[in-house]
């Protein structure tokens, strides 16, 4: 209820583009993992990941990512966050995970 | 000096009451943006270790002191309790989904304090400065 | 049954965060859209009458059942306590501003009971269904 | 900060446009009370409430309103609320209080 998950293939640009919405939390996290998973079994592809509207995520959110992240480095892709709003980023700066995910802003 | 405290179950669900309660005290009390988000995360990962490393407790108690100059945040609950071994951050190639929750608190508040009595569960008390 | 319990300072600023948390819980726990708003009114309206007429009470404890098909949520006070008179409704062309709360209660919520003790301040429980 | 209100004198429709946004309590009524009694010591004209973006109001806030309406009514004008949402519509409707104030949809 608190986490939305919309997802395409991107052709174009050969990647995953998911954007989350809510809280990514204890609660939550597997429901965005399984997706996830999900995508990556149907194709093994770089993630991209649009933040802007995700409000929240915790220590198990960004385990859960980082589990992902082991995934697509074995293959070469990629796990991209963009726009992540400021408490997210300074988590994500505050962690060092944003040097093993690609965090940038668009 | 103002007091609140809140008892949720002590499951994963509720547990974004508790954010919801703390981060709506802070913004009521005037504390600016970032630091609501910094009492939002720490409060958030408080209440998961209770989640994950107390099952035994029944509840979880949030106690919360608003004072003058700062608001102090106590996640309270009636499990095992442990032994802390000091907070160092993650290596996040070796990471395997441990000890990310107290660095962050350490990193978020001015202070944390961890009690564990020895049946008495876990107390840790996290205070965030104006 | 889940159990929930916030206790907050008797203050008109502090009423919100009551109303907070009472709809949050509400909606982690599947309550239509509708019911939730009847909630947040209801639970507002009766800390009102806390800090309106209990203002001897230091704080106002709200005390919430989740159950399979309800919500039962207690406001407690421990001020002066009243008589009741029986909530009729009001008309707005003699309204003077009094006998709105427990009125707005009573339409929103499935089930009220008011309770004063002779000291023992005011407990007024609020069955929603599902 | 719960509350914000935005007001402006409409020279075409002879009235007071007021946008109410977020929660009308216990806490703000006594604010949004001085700002319409502010507007009609400027100018005692009806009073337009677009209520789109108002959240809540409480008993508190109608008591309010209600000293509001005698005074415009005085006068000869109104109090106008316009699309509130479906929560305070509810509320206005079992208080009677739609037949107090002008409550409409535009
Ligand atoms: N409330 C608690 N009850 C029992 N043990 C706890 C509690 N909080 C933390 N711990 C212990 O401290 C360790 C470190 O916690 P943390 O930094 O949050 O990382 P993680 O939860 O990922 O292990 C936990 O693995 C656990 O052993
Ligand atoms: N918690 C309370 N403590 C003491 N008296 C109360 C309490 N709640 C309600 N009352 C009494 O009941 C009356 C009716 O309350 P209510 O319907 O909410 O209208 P209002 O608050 O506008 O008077 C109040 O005027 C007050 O005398």
């Amino acid at each position: 209820m608190a986490l939305k998950v919309r997802s395409l293939f991107s052709e174009r640009n050969d990647r995953w583009e998911v954007k989350v919405i809510g809280e990514v939390d204890i609660d939550s996290a597997d429901e965005l993992k399984l997706k996830l998973v999900d995508l990556l079994m149907e194709k093994n592809r770089s993630i991209f990941i649009n933040a802007e509207d995700m409000d929240y995520i915790d220590s198990t959110g960004l385990g859960m990512l980082i589990g992902i992240v082991k995934r697509l480095k074995a293959e070469n892709n990629d796990l991209i966050i963009v726009n992540p709003k400021s408490g997210i980023l300074k988590l994500l700066t505050i962690t060092g995970l944003d040097k093993v995910f690609t965090v940038r802003e668009e | 000096m103002d007091f609140f405290s809140l008892t949720i179950p002590n499951k994963k669900e509720f547990v974004s009451s508790a954010r919801l309660l703390a981060t709506a005290i802070a913004g009521l009390s005037g504390f600016d943006v970032e630091s609501i988000e910094d009492i939002r995360m720490a409060v958030g990962e408080a209440c998961n270790n209770v989640v994950v490393h107390s099952q035994d407790s029944d509840k979880i108690d949030l106690e919360i002191e608003l004072g003058e100059d700062n608001m102090r945040i106590s996640v309270v609950d009636s499990g095992a309790g442990f032994e802390r071994h000091l907070a160092e951050g993650i290596d996040p190639d070796k990471y395997e989904g441990s000890g990310l929750g107290l660095f962050i608190i350490d990193a978020v508040m001015d202070d944390v304090e961890i009690h564990c009595g020895d049946e008495n569960g876990t107390t840790i008390t996290m205070t965030k400065k104006r």
